[in-house]
C-alpha cells in the first residue's frame, strides 16, 4: 500500500517565487538565483513514493532540502507547488480539523533541532503527543515511561531539557515521537548526536518497529552505512532536486551521476556488499557425466585452477581442483564423481561481505554462494580484496 | 524716577489661581488690568493646594482665589507666615448644604431620610467637607447620616442626574458657582452655624511681590468687586466667550471700578 | 500661510460627546444601576469580609502566606509584619482594606479580560491592528474625562472607580500578553503543531507557560497601574488611602499624604513579592 | 484582640515627611532653582521652535515621516494627517505642542535613565532587589502627593510637571529592561562569552538587540504613561491638552474634556505607531 | 609544549555536590548518585594533557561528559574541585580580565548547539569573535569571509541563522570559530551536522589547520572513522571519566575494557588499520649467500610457498616462489640471485588498509612492507580477509 505519495513538489523561500522557479526551470543554480532574486530554492520538483512499512531514507549536502522536504509531509511548511498525499489524501487540501487529525494519528515528527519544551519535564515532553490526542492521564504516563526506558532515559525523567546532553535531548525528541505510535514517523537527522553504541541500539529499534509494527518511516541521515543499514530505499538530493532514489544497492551500483558516486566514495564496503555482488561466475562440469579430462579443459580454457561440481539439476555436489582431476585422471576415473570434494562452505547470496568475511577467512577452499537452494557464484578471497578495494564496485556487480 | 518704574512694569507677573468659574473670572480681569498697565502677566491654573504652596515659595507672585475663613481654612493655617494677605477682594461668597428647590426642605434641622440619608461632598480635605463634618456631629437629626467625599467634577455631575431625575439630593455648595445659575438650588437654613457666616475671596500675595513689584502689589491690594460683577463676568464665559474676553468686555463697562484700582 | 485650515468651521465634537452621554445615560441607566447595586454589594461584603477578621490575625495570616510563598525565606514575612503594622499603626487599617478590595477587584477583572484579549491580539493582525489604537486610547484618555461618564452611570463610590481603574490598568496586561505570546520561539510552536494540537492545547501548553514571565510582568503592571488610580478613584467616592491622601494633598498637607501612599507602596510589594514568587513556583 | 497594637504610640512619620521636605526646600533650593531655570528656558524654547513651524508644514512633515516610517504605506500617513488637522479644528494646536514638549522630555529622560538602570538590574541580584522597592515606590506613590514637593523644588510650569511625569513613567523601562535582558536565551550569552567578550560588548552585541522587542514595549508603556500624567502635570501649572481636560473636568463639561483628551489619543497613536515602526525597521 | 594540562578535574551539577563526589568515590554508578542525591555528575577526576598541534579527540557515550569538559577548560562552567592550565597558567585562578584575554587569543569554541546570534547576519555572525577583539572593520570583514568561503557559505552571507538549514548553521559556528584563528580551538560535535562531503572537506581543512598552522584542537565526535582519521589521540569517556586515552591504533589493538571494546566494534577497520597491523614476518633468504636447496628448505620449515630475499644489509631484493627455487636447483644454480623476481610491490608501513587493498588486489604477487626503507613484513591476500574480519584486531596486530 502507498503511505505517501509527493508528486512534483517545490518549495522556494522568500519573496520573488515564480521567478525563481522559472530561474530553477532554466537550470541556474541554487547559489545563482539566490544572487538574482534573494530566494532559495528548499525542494523542486519532488515527486516519490513510500509503501507502508518502508523504511525510505533521505540524503543530500547540507542545505539540499531534506529537512524542508520532510517538514513539507506534514505540511509545517507550505509547498509552493505540488500535492502530497498521506494515505489517499491530499495533505496539501485538507482544512485545520483534517490536518490536526494528520497530525496527531498519522504523522510524527523527530525534529533536527529536537525541539523540546524548556518548560516541561522529559516525562511531560514525552507524553505531549499523547496528551494532545487525549490518552488519559495514566495510560500517557506508562507510554511515556516505556518510550524514555528505550532510549535509556527513565531516570532522567523529572529534569528538565537544559539539564541534559544534546544527545539526551535528541533521545528524548525521539521518544516523544514513538511514544506517540503513529503510522508514520519522520525522523530529522534524529540519531545525529548519538554515540555509535546507543545510535545502533536505536536503529535496531527502528527496524523491529518497522518490522513487528509496520510503521512507515521517513529518515534523513548523513551516514551511508546508517542508511544502508536502516533504510529500504535510498534518495539522495542536492540542490533541492532528487537525483536519485532506489536500495542501497542500485545506489552504490549505479550511481545516477558523479554527484551520487562522490556521495558513496567513502563508504563501508563491507557492510552494504553482499555476497552476491563479490561473487563470480563458477565454472561447472557435472560429474555424473563429465570425467576428468573435461574438467581439465575447462579449466584451461577459463584459466582457473578449480571447477565446480554440479549435478544435472543444477545441484552442487562440491568442486575439483586441477590435482584432483590430475589424479583422477590417473586413476582412470571415467567420471569425476568420486574425486569431487564435498566439503565446501557455502553463503547465502544475500549475505554481508562483512559476515563473509570471517567465513572466507575461515575457509581453506573456495565459497559457494546459494540462492534458492541453487549455486549462484562463487567467492574467490582475490576477488573479495579486489571488490572492497573498488572506487565503486560496478565492475564487481555480477552482471 | 519713572525710567525706574518702567523697569519694575517689565517684570513679570505670575498670577496663579485654581480652574473654578469664579476664580477664573476673578484672575482674567485682575490679570487683564495688570496687562493694561503693562505688566507682563501669566496666569497659571494650578491645583488648589498647589496654588497655596506656589505662592507661599515664590514660585507664583499672587492669587486672587483665597475663599476664607472656611473653604482655605487650612492652607491659610499652614503658609500664614508665608504669604501676605492682601485682604478680601470679594464679599458675600457662600458655602453651606444646597438642594434642589423642588426638596421639601428648608434647613438643615428638616433633614430626616431624604437622599438616602447622603450629603455628595467635593474633595476630602475642603474646607466645606470639615465644616460638614461638623455639622453632622452637631445637628442630632443627622446623626445617621453619611458625608461621601468625591470631587467637585463628581459632584456637579451627581447633582445634574439627581436633578433630570427629580430625585433627591443634598450638596456641598459654595457660591458663586455655576450650578446655582444653571440649577434652581437653595442654601440651607443652617441655625448652628457650622458654615460660617459670609465667605469672602481673599487675594494673597508672595513675600516677595513687595519689594519686586511694588506697583503691581498695590493693584493687587486694591482689588475688590463685587459678586454681581463677577456673575457678570462668569456668564459671559458660559455662553461661549473666552474668559480673556470675557475680562476685556468687563473692564470696558467698569472703568471706574477700575480705575479705583490702578489709581 | 495657515489661512485655509482656519476655516473649516470647528467640528462640534465636544457636543456631541456631551449628548452621547446624556443618551446613554437616559436609557441604559437601569442597566448601569443593576451593575452598580450588584458590583457595590459585592465590594463592600468583601470589605467587610477582610475589617471582620481582626488586623493581627490578617498580619499573621499574610506573613506565613509570605513565607511559604518564598519558600520559607524570611525577608518577605518580616517585611509583610512590619509594612502591616505600620499601616495599622498610622491608622491606616480600614483604609488599606478598602483599598485591597478596590485594588482587587481592578486588577482581577483586568487579568481575567486582558489576558484572553492579548492572547487574541496575538492570533489575529486584525483584532491587533483594531486593539492597539483602543489600548492606547484606553491609557491616555486621561482618567478625570472618564470620571465624569463613570459617575452619571455609576453614581459615586467602589464601582465607578473600579470602572475607571480598569480602564486605565488592564492595557498592560494585554499589550504584554500579546508580545509574551509573539516572543515563543517559532520551533516550539511547530514542534506543538507537528504533534496536531489544536489552538488551545498549543495555547495552554506551550504558549502560555513560555510567554509567562513576561504575562506576568504585565499583569504587575497592571497591579500597578490600578494602585495609581486609587486617588483618582476617590474622587469619585471611593473609599481608602487614596482619599486620605486627597484628604491631605487637599489640605498641602504633605506629610500624611506621603503617610498614606506608603500605605499603598507597601502593599504593593506585598503583592509584587508575592505574585512573583507564585509565579517563580511554578516555573 | 488589636488592643496591644493600638497600645504602639503612633510613630511620628507624617510629621517627619514634612520636616524633612522643609529642610531639603530650605537647604538645596538654590540647586533645584538651577535645574529648574535651564530646564523650563529649554522646554520653552522647544515649544517655542515647534510653533513657530505653521501647523500644516508640520502636519506635512509628520505625515512624511510616517510614510517613510511604514515602509511606504498610507495607513499612518493618512492618520496623521486626519487627526492632526482634527486636533487643529479644534483649537488645540498650540495645547498639543506644549503637550508634546513634556511628554518628549519626559520620555526621553525616562528612556536615558531607565535602561541603564534596567540593565545595572539585570547584572545585579543586589541592585535588583534595592531596586524593586523603589519602582514599587515610584508607581504607587500617589503623583499627587508629590505634586506639592515638586513645586517646592521646581516651582509652577512644565518643570515640575515633567520631574512627577518621569517618577511615574520610569518603571515599565526600567523593569522591561530588565526582563528582556534576563530573558535572552543562556546559550547565547555563554557563545558571547566564549569569545572573551566584555560585559559591555556581551550588551550592545547580544543582550540589547535580543531584548529589544521586550525593551520597546517598556518604553512604549513609559510614553503612555507620561502622556498620561500630562492632566496631573497641568494642576502644577504645565500648559497643554491636560490643562484642556482639567478645566473642562471642573465644569463637569465631558465633551471638551473628551475632545482634549483625544488629542492625546491620538498623539499616543501617532508617536506608538512610529516608535513600533523604527522597531521593525531595525530588527 | 604542553598546551593544555588537565588535573583531577571534577563537575557535579545540581545541589548535593560533595555528597555526590563522595558516592562516585565509593563506586556509585551515575544514574544511582542521580537518585540518591538529585545532582549529576559531569565529569570525575580527568586528568590529560594536550601538546601544541595536537588533535585531541574526546569520545563517548551521549551524557558521558563530553560537552562538559569542553566547557570546563574555557570556563564557561566553573569546575568543581581540579585545576586546568592553559599554556601553563590556571584558568580556574583567573580574574575577569585574564579569562577574556585567553578567550579571545587562545581559546575558541564551536558549539554543539551551534550558538549563533538570531538577530545578525551570517556575516556579522563570523566577525563576531574578531569584532570583540577589536580587529577594524575592513579586516575583519575580509577574515570572515574567507572562513565563510572555506565553509562554503559565502553566498549566504546576508542571510539570518533562521534561513540556513541545520548544517549550514553548523558550519557558520565553525566559520566563526576558525575565523578568530585563536591557538586552541575546541570543538563539540562540529561535523556532527554535516553530510559526507562536506565533512570530509572539513576534516581535510582541520588537519591542514593542524599542520600549517600548529593549532591545537580539542575535538568532540561520535564518529570513531573521524576520531581515528583526524585524531592524534582519543579519549574515551563514560559516566564522567575518562576510560582511556590513546593513539586510534592502541584503543583499537589494546581496548582498556569491554566498554571501550564495543564502543570500537563497529568501525570501518580498512581505515584505521596500517600495513604494519596485517603483515606477516616474511620469510627470508640472502641471495647472495643462500642457494635454492636453503630457499626449499625454509619453505617447507615455514610452510610457505615464497620467501623473500634479502640482501645483508638487510636490502629487499626481490622473492623466490618454491616453482623457482625448484627451477633454480633444477638449473644447476649455486646461489638463488639469478632465480630471484625483482618485481616486487612495495608499501610504506603506515599506508592505511583502504589504500592497501587495491596494490594488493592488483598485484599477482605479495607485497612488501617497508620502514625506514627496510623491509618490516609481508602482506599475503588471505592475511588481509582475516583482519579485516577480526572483531577485534588484537590478534592481528603484529607483535
Ligand atoms: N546545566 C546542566 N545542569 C544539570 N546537568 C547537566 C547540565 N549540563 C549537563 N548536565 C549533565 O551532565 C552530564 C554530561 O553532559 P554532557 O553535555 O557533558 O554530555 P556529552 O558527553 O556532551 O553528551 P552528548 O554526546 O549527548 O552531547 C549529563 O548527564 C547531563 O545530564
Ligand atoms: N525558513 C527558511 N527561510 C529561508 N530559507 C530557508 C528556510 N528554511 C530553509 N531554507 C533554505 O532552504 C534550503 C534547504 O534547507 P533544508 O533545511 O531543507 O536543508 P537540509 O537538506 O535539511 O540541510 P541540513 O543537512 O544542513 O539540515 C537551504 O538553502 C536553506 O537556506
Ligand atoms: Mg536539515
Ligand atoms: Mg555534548
Amino acid at each position: 500500500m502507498t503511505k505517501i505519495r509527493v508528486e512534483n513538489v517545490s518549495k522556494v523561500f522568500g519573496k520573488k517565487v515564480a521567478q525563481a522557479q522559472d530561474l530553477v526551470k532554466q537550470g541556474k543554480s541554487k547559489s545563482e538565483i539566490l544572487k538574482m532574486t534573494g530566494a532559495t530554492v528548499g525542494v523542486y520538483d519532488a515527486s516519490f513514493e513510500v509503501e507502508e512499512g518502508e523504511i525510505f531514507v533521505i540524503m543530500g549536502l547540507s542545505g539540499s532540502g531534506k529537512s524542508t522536504l520532510v517538514r513539507l509531509l506534514n505540511r509545517l511548511i507550505e509547498p509552493t507547488a505540488g500535492q502530497i498525499y498521506i494515505n489517499g489524501d491530499d495533505v496539501s487540501k485538507m482544512n485545520k480539523q483534517q490536518l490536526r487529525e494528520v497530525r496527531r494519528t498519522s504523522v510524527n515528527m523527530v525534529f533536527q533541532n529536537f525541539g523540546l519544551f524548556p518548560h516541561q519535564t522529559i516525562l511531560k515532553n514525552t507524553e505531549y503527543g499523547l496528551k494532545v490526542r487525549g490518552v488519559p492521564k495514566e495510560e500517557r504516563k506508562i507510554k511515556a515511561e516505556k518510550a524514555l526506558e528505550n532510549a535509556g532515559l527513565l531516570d532522567f525523567k523529572d529534569q528538565y531539557p537544559k539539564q541534559l546532553s544534546g544527545g539526551m535531548q535528541q533521545r528524548v525528541g525521539l521518544a516523544r515521537a514513538l511514544a506517540n505510535d503513529s503510522e508514520i514517523v519522520l525522523m530529522d537527522e534524529a540519531f545525529s548526536a548519538l554515540d555509535p553504541l546507543i545510535r545502533k541500539e536505536m536503529q535496531d529499534e527502528l527496524i523491529e518497529l518497522q518490522q513487528n509494527m509496520k510503521k512507515t518511516i521517513i529518515f534523513i541521515t548523513h551516514d551511508l552505512n546508517e542508511a544502508l543499514r536502516i533504510g529500504d530505499r535510498i534518495a539522495i538530493m542536492k540542490d533541492g532536486k532528487i537525483i536519485q532514489i532506489g536500495t542501497g544497492e542500485d545506489i552504490l551500483t549505479h550511481p545516477a551521476d558523479d554527484y551520487v558516486r562522490s556521495f558513496i566514495e567513502d563508504i563501508d564496503r563491507s557492510k552494504v556488499l553482499t555476497a552476491e555482488n563479490i561473487m563470480v561466475r563458477p565454472v561447472t562440469v557435472n560429474p555424473e557425466h563429465d570425467g576428468p579430462k573435461v574438467a581439465l579443459q575447462r579449466m584451461k580454457e577459463e584459466q582457473v585452477s578449480l571447477v565446480l561440481a554440479m549435478s544435472k539439476t543444477r545441484e552442487l555436489l562440491g568442486y575439483i581442483t586441477a590435482d584432483d582431476a590430475l589424479r583422477c585422471a590417473k586413476e582412470g576415473q571415467q567420471k569425476l564423481l568420486p574425486c569431487v570434494q564435498k566439503e565446501m562452505n557455502t553463503v547465502p547470496h544475500d549475505l554481508l561481505l562483512e559476515e563473509v568475511l570471517p567465513i572466507i577467512s575461515d575457509s581453506p577452499t573456495p565459497v559457494a554462494v546459494m540462492k534458492d537452494g541453487k549455486l549462484a557464484g562463487v567467492l574467490i578471497r582475490g576477488i573479495v580484496i579486489e571488490a572492497l578495494a573498488k572506487e565503486t564496485s560496478e565492475v564487481a556487480s555480477n552482471e | 524716577g519713572s525710567s525706574d518704574k518702567s523697569a519694575e512694569k517689565d517684570k513679570k507677573i505670575e498670577l496663579a489661581y485654581v480652574e473654578w468659574d469664579t476664580e477664573v473670572a476673578s484672575t482674567n480681569v485682575i490679570a487683564q488690568v495688570l496687562k493694561d498697565e503693562g505688566f507682563k502677566v501669566k496666569t497659571t491654573s494650578l491645583d488648589n493646594a498647589v496654588m497655596w504652596e506656589a505662592v507661599a515659595n515664590d514660585k507664583a507672585d499672587a492669587m486672587v482665589a483665597g475663599w476664607l475663613p472656611n473653604t482655605h481654612g487650612t492652607q491659610l493655617a499652614k503658609y500664614k507666615d508665608k504669604v501676605v494677605d492682601l485682604g478680601e477682594n470679594l464679599k458675600g461668597a457662600k458655602i453651606g448644604l444646597a438642594v434642589p428647590e423642588y426638596m421639601d426642605v428648608n434647613s438643615i434641622e428638616d433633614l430626616k431620610d431624604q437622599a438616602k440619608k447622603e450629603i455628595t461632598g467635593i474633595e476630602p480635605g475642603a474646607g466645606i467637607m470639615s465644616a460638614t463634618e461638623k455639622a453632622l456631629k452637631d445637628y442630632p437629626n443627622l446623626k445617621d447620616w453619611k458625608l461621601k467625599t468625591a470631587s467637585s467634577g463628581a459632584m456637579t455631575v451627581a447633582l445634574g442626574q439627581a436633578i433630570k431625575k427629580k430625585e433627591d439630593i443634598v450638596i456641598t455648595g459654595w457660591s458663586p458657582h455655576w450650578m446655582f445659575q444653571k440649577y434652581d438650588l437653595k442654601y440651607l437654613e443652617d441655625p448652628k452655624g457650622d458654615f460660617g457666616g459670609d465667605e469672602m475671596i481673599h487675594t494673597f500675595a508672595s513675600k516677595e511681590l513687595k519689594k519686586k513689584s511694588p506697583e503691581a502689589y498695590k493693584i493687587l491690594d486694591k482689588f475688590n468687586w463685587t459678586k454681581e460683577d463677577m456673575e457678570k463676568v462668569m456668564l459671559d464665559v458660559n455662553n461661549g466667550a473666552s474668559p480673556e474676553d470675557a475680562a476685556k468686555t468687563w473692564i470696558k463697562d467698569n472703568k471706574d471700578k477700575v480705575a479705583e484700582w490702578t489709581k | 500661510m495657515n489661512n485655509f485650515l482656519d476655516d473649516i468651521p470647528q467640528i462640534p465634537l465636544a457636543q456631541w460627546t456631551n449628548d452621547a452621554m446624556d443618551y446613554v445615560t437616559d436609557h441604559f441607566q437601569g442597566f448601569f444601576d443593576q451593575i452598580q447595586e450588584t458590583t457595590e454589594s459585592l465590594m463592600v461584603s468583601v470589605t467587610d469580609g477582610l475589617l471582620f477578621i481582626p488586623a493581627i490575625v490578617m498580619i499573621i495570616l499574610i506573613a506565613v502566606l509570605a513565607f511559604f510563598a518564598t519558600k520559607k525565606k524570611f525577608g518577605l514575612a518580616i517585611f509583610s509584619v512590619l509594612g502591616l503594622l505600620f499601616i495599622y499603626n498610622q491608622g491606616l487599617w480600614e483604609d488599606l482594606m478598602n483599598t485591597v478590595t478596590l485594588v482587587l477587584f481592578a486588577s482581577i477583572i483586568s487579568v481575567v479580560i486582558g489576558v484572553p484579549v492579548g492572547i487574541l491580539m496575538s492570533k489575529s493582525k486584525t483584532i491587533e491592528s483594531i486593539m492597539k489604537p483602543i489600548l492606547d486610547f484606553m491609557q491616555t484618555m486621561p482618567g478625570f474625562v472618564y470620571l465624569i461618564p463613570a459617575v452619571a452611570f455609576f453614581g459615586i463610590g467602589l464601582v465607578p472607580g473600579v470602572f475607571a481603574s480598569i480602564i486605565f490598568s488592564i492595557p498592560p496586561t494585554i499589550r504584554f500578553t500579546n508580545l509574551g505570546i509573539k516572543q515563543v520561539p517559532k520551533e516550539l510552536i511547530e514542534a506543538s503543531e507537528s504533534f496536531g494540537s489544536t489552538g488551545s492545547q498549543k495555547l495552554f501548553n506551550v504558549e502560555l507557560p513560555l510567554a509567562k514571565s513576561t504575562i506576568m510582568a504585565g499583569i504587575n503592571q497592571t497591579v500597578m497601574l490600578a494602585l495609581s488610580m486609587v486617588v483618582i478613584a476617590s474622587m469619585i467616592g471611593a473609599d481608602g488611602l487614596g482619599k486620605k491622601v486627597l484628604t491631605a494633598v487637599q489640605r498641602a498637607d504633605v506629610g500624611p499624604g506621603f503617610v498614606a501612599g506608603l500605605g499603598l507602596v507597601i502593599f504593593a510589594i506585598i503583592i509584587d513579592r508575592l505574585t512573583q514568587s507564585f509565579n517563580n513556583k511554578k516555573g
